[in-house]
This record gives structure tokens, C-alpha cells and sequence, in this order.
């Protein structure tokens, strides 16, 4: 592993005073590549903390391009028009130039998403459609790779840790795709509390590179109006009939039902 | 007996808004307090598939009670206890 | 109030949409003026949020100026040496010219503290220091202004809502003042802690501008390494021997003797 | 009785680092859960003081059961019951 720089002690000091985090949690989120599936409310704040807070290498990933009406949750954007992977990238680039913050302006897709997760420790899924989440959820579970997966909508949001070692995988803990998918766009959005759930992921993200994955399966829901507005959650773990990472391996039969009805092709592994 | 109902992910509108509200329960298992949730708790009864389907939960929704999903704790034929919370929720996907 | 105009619709539409918010909600922010206590790992996210939200407008006090290990954390500066405040307004401008960010880069103490929140709605405390903080809540209950509190180190958090009209005040809850105080400067803090605090400090700003003070008294409490990583605590309310809001009005002698060992001077009112 | 101790704010740092632990307590009041703590729990004996003062705990502290503030539950005269969480953390003041 590479060892840290003298502008990286200066620059990260604060983070190593932290026990549990320390030299070593530093010098491992140096040497870790994290791509980050979309830079909108969820991508935004999470690749602005985890570039800030030194992972080596980040791949972002977006098509889109940023509209106005986006500017009140996707705080790393500031010109309406450009490419959010790009925008992100060199919002990142500006205040730390220790980490490498390359965009990829594609769309996640089928037939490219095994290649864009090349060489990638961890995955985090900030994207906002249901077909993409499980297409990224299949080619983790396929290349071993853990995700970290944000959700928010309304007043509310959801975390959940999978495809890691031993770990359920998102169809285990979700097996049925919604008939009705709801976005940010039609169903609205508060900016604070889709970013707070990028925070979150983050956070969680940065605890995973410094101290592997966690002990129990939960899932982490917020809900911002309800007298409670943190709930951890112990979840069922791997679901041994998961057509995805059940007992039998993948279902290629079901899995190719899935993606013939909500992706054009199957994915490339 | 007395059991907190949290709903949320959208179900709130099905139960006028309410978010969290301690309903009086005479006791039974799960399957007994869907029956009286979806009868006596729901106020919008004409959009009530959102939530019931076929006498069970909408495939999608998540059940969880006193913070553990339902499937822990033997789903429908969980004995509800006084004091319970039971939360419906849906999943999001929205970022 | 005011309505909002053409331009405004357009930027806020997805906040509207949500049922509890909506456009009331909107307005409400719109014709606010929120005093932001701090621009550093709190005061970054949580005024890039509200500003981005739409809080018509913020008035944020920071003298310190921006140092290469802050950057981690403090996710709205790019300008070594910059000062904080004016770093801060600069970076909600650019996002959002709808509203009025106003900066004062002068310390926050007992002399000034008084004028410093003149016509304000509500103060977020994002400061690092104890002292500031019983003098902020001090103010803030002479001056019924309400009040939320936010503070983090190395991996926790803790946030409250105090001094809304029968609600405690931070000497209620924390009546001890701490012999030996903890600075994140040197103690350490990871980024994504203080900045899921900063966020949520906008996420409780935003409903008690919208919706009101909470029903109940309690305290959020965040550790990212916890089993259970977010808590709601229920408080104790007001306490009826508090020294500044208890039933026999601000203990004027004891006060002084606070003031007169921590602050230099005792707080114009 | 099991009883979960938790510890944050710094005090995690007499406690050998761990933040949550399942000690097995023969029962009674906070009182003497706390003196069970001091003894058996904490693992830096040398630095005591900064958890526990003249047989109470130290003011600035906050103790929380079962995520209440302990003020709320009868402090140290509260009975310890088996399942009860007891979390101990300091205020932070920290930006
Ligand atoms: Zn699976
Ligand atoms: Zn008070």
C-alpha cells in the first residue's frame, strides 16, 4: 500500500486523531477506488465527503446533465447544463488535489456495467431508478464486489449493506420490483434529507474501507417527519431462494425474465 | 392492548396523513391486526390495495415490528404483544 | 409574506411536492431569516442546504479562516486562508441567487452577540466551543429566539432543540459546564460525522420553519461506530433550578460568575 | 440478568475501546449497576475518575436507559431490569 504524503498528513490529521480510524484507516481509504453509480442528491454530498476525506480513486458515473430544478439537493453542481459525473468530479478535484475524481458521462447500462466496475473496492449505488439498482446489485453480487445502497424520497430515506462476504444482496432483501416506480421528480424531494442519506452513505462507506463489513445485516431508515426519524433495522440475511445469490447460484431463466422486461439487454460479465 | 402504527414510503396518504398513532388492539396475531388495521385504521378504504393484497401485505411493502423485519418474527402468524411498534413502509428508490 | 416567484417555482418545484412541506412550507423559508453560528464542519453543509433549500435569508458569523486541515470537513471552502464566512456565503450564492446570504467575519461574543442576531427566526449553533455555546443559548433564551444545537467529535454527534416558547434551554439539558473541553481540532473527527450532523441540523431546520417546534424534548444522538448508529433520546424539559430559564428568571449572580471565568465580558442584552 | 453497557463521548477509551458490551449483572439499582461498572467493567482503573466521582457519575456525563435521559427514570435509585440498555456518553461540543 502506498503510505501517506507530507500534504496528506497536514491535510487529513484531523481524521487520523479518530481511534478507531487512525493512520491505518487513512492509508487504506488512499489505496481504495469507490465508484459512485450517479451524482445527483444522493452522489453529490457522498462524493464530495469521501473525495474530501481521501479515497484514493473515485469513478462517478452519470449521463445526465444538471437542470435548475436540481440545484436545491445536488449541492456540488453549480452550472445548469454541464455533465453531473463531470461537474462532481471537478467540484471534488478543487478542494482536495490528493485524490483522483474521474467522471465516466455514460449511462450505467447493461452492456457496460461490469467494465466501468473494473478494478473498483467498493460500489455505491446513488442512482434513482429501480431497474438500475438491481442491474447493479446483479453485477456486484457477480464480480464480488460490496455495495452501498442510499434510497430517498419525500421526507424519507433507506440504507442497507450488501453483497459483501457472506451478505444478502439487494434482491434478498427486496425481491419484488415495485409495479409503480417513484422518483425524486415526480414524487418531490427535500433537498437536506436525500442529504443527509448521501452523508450516511458516506460515512458508512468510509467505515467499510477502514474496518470491513459489519456484523449484523440492517437496514438504516430515516424519515424526517416521524416522531422517531432514525430507525436501525435487523434485516433477514442472504435469502437461500434469492435468484440471484440463493443456494442454486443465479437464475439465469428468471434473471433473463427481469431484465428482458425492465433493461433492453442483459448484462455483460 | 395497545400498539404503536407507524406507517410510511407513501402509505401515510392512505391513513390521512398520520404517521404514527397508538391504536387499541384486543390482541391476536399479526394476521388479526393487519385485519383490524386495514378495517378500522385505514381512512382512505378506496385506495386500500396500496396496502392489502389478497388478505396480506403488498408484495414491496416492508413489515417491520419493534425494529426487526416481520420475517424474523414469523410474519402473519406473529402473537402481537401490548406495546408493540409496527411499521409499514415502502421501498425507495428515488436519489 | 412574500410568494415566491417564477424563477423559484422552478427551483423548488421537487421541495413542493412534498405533502407535509409543500408550497406553504416553501414560503415560509423564503420569508425567514436564519443566523448560522459557525462556517466550519457543521455550518459548511448545514448553510449550503438551507441556502439551497430556500431560506430567504442566512446570516452566517465566522472570524477564522480557512486551513489546509479543514478542508476534509468543511466541504464548502476551496480558498486556503479565506475567511470563513464570506467562503461560505460566496458558495451558497453561486448555488442559489434567490436568496440573501450574508456574511460577518467577526468572532461571535458577548458584546456583539445580541445585535449579531437582531430580526433573525431561528439560530443554528454550528460553533466548536463550549463557552460560545452557553453564551448562543443565553442569548438566544433572553431574546426568544429558538434555538438548534449541533455538535460532533471524532466519530459521534448530538443534536438538540432548545429555547422554542416552553421548550429547555441548552443549560437545561447540559447543565454542567465541562472542566476539560474537546476541540475537533485536537481530538480528531472524520468528515462524513460532522457533516451527517451539519445536514441534519438543516433537515430539523427546515421542519421547525415549516411545521413548528417539536412535541416532545429530546436529543439525537449519532456514533458511527455504535451497533446502533442513531438515538433518540427523550429529555428531561425545562428544569425549574435552571440558572438562565428557570422559575425564578435568569440567576443574574450566577451567570455573572460564568461569564466572568469564561467570556471576558458579560453579555449585552 | 443481561444488561447491555454502552459507552461513547471518549469513555469508550477506560473501557479497553469497546462501545457495546452484554455484562451479566446479579441485579439491583443503577446504584449498584454503576458499582458493578467501576469494578468489573472498566478496564483502565487508572483513569476512573473521568466516568466516576465521589460515587456518582461524573457531572457533564449523561446517562441514558433504554433511550431515555436516566432523570426521567429515578437516576440512581432507578431498578435495573434484565434486557435494560444503559448508554453513558459526555457532552460533545465539537463543530
Ligand atoms: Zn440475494
Ligand atoms: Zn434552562
Amino acid at each position: 500500500m502506498k503510505d501517506l504524503t507530507l500534504d496528506e498528513y497536514q491535510y487529513y490529521g484531523r481524521q487520523m486523531l479518530v481511534p478507531e480510524f487512525g493512520k491505518s484507516g487513512q492509508v487504506k481509504l488512499k489505496n481504495s477506488t469507490v465508484a459512485i453509480i450517479g451524482a445527483g442528491g444522493l452522489g453529490c454530498p457522498c462524493g464530495l465527503y469521501l473525495g474530501c476525506a481521501g479515497v484514493g480513486t473515485l469513478k462517478i458515473v452519470d449521463f445526465d446533465t444538471v437542470d435548475t430544478s436540481n440545484l436545491h439537493r445536488q449541492i456540488a453542481h453549480t452550472e445548469i447544463g454541464a455533465n453531473k459525473a463531470e461537474s462532481l468530479a471537478k467540484a471534488i478535484k478543487q478542494r482536495n488535489a490528493n485524490v483522483r475524481a474521474l467522471p465516466y458521462p455514460v449511462p450505467f447500462a447493461a452492456d457496460n456495467a461490469s467494465q466501468l466496475l473494473e478494478d473498483v473496492d467498493l460500489v455505491l449505488d446513488c442512482t434513482d431508478s429501480p431497474a438500475i439498482r438491481y442491474l447493479i446489485n446483479d453485477i456486484c453480487y457477480a464480480k464480488q464486489l460490496p455495495l452501498i445502497s442510499a434510497a430517498a424520497l419525500r421526507s424519507e430515506g433507506q440504507l442497507s449493506i450488501l453483497c459483501y462476504p457472506g451478505g444478502p444482496c439487494y434482491r434478498c432483501l427486496f425481491p419484488h420490483m415495485p409495479a409503480v416506480s417513484q422518483s425524486c421528480s415526480d414524487n418531490g424531494i427535500l433537498g437536506p434529507v436525500v442529504g443527509v442519506m448521501g452523508v450516511m452513505q458516506a460515512a458508512e462507506a468510509l467505515k467499510f474501507l477502514a474496518l470491513g463489513p459489519p456484523q449484523e445485516v440492517s437496514m438504516l431508515i430515516f424519515s424526517l417527519f416521524s416522531p422517531v426519524p432514525w430507525r436501525r433495522i435487523k434485516m433477514k440475511g442472504k435469502r437461500p431462494d434469492c435468484i440471484n445469490c440463493g443456494e442454486n447460484g443465479p437464475d439465469a431463466t428468471k434473471l433473463a425474465t427481469y431484465y428482458a422486461n425492465v433493461c433492453d439487454t442483459y448484462p455483460v460479465l | 392492548m395497545k400498539v404503536t402504527v407507524e406507517v410510511g414510503g407513501g402509505l401515510e396518504m392512505i391513513f390521512g396523513g398520520k404517521r404514527s398513532q397508538v391504536v387499541a388492539f384486543t390482541g391476536g396475531s399479526m394476521q388479526a391486526l393487519l385485519e383490524y388495521i386495514a378495517k378500522e385504521v385505514v381512512e382512505d378504504q378506496s385506495k386500500l390495495d396500496v396496502f392489502i393484497l389478497d388478505g396480506n401485505v403488498r408484495p414491496g411493502i416492508l413489515v417491520l415490528i419493534n425494529d426487526s423485519d416481520w420475517e424474523l418474527e414469523g410474519e402473519l402468524e406473529y402473537e402481537v404483544q401490548d406495546g408493540d411498534h409496527v411499521l409499514f413502509t415502502s421501498t425507495l428508490h428515488g436519489g
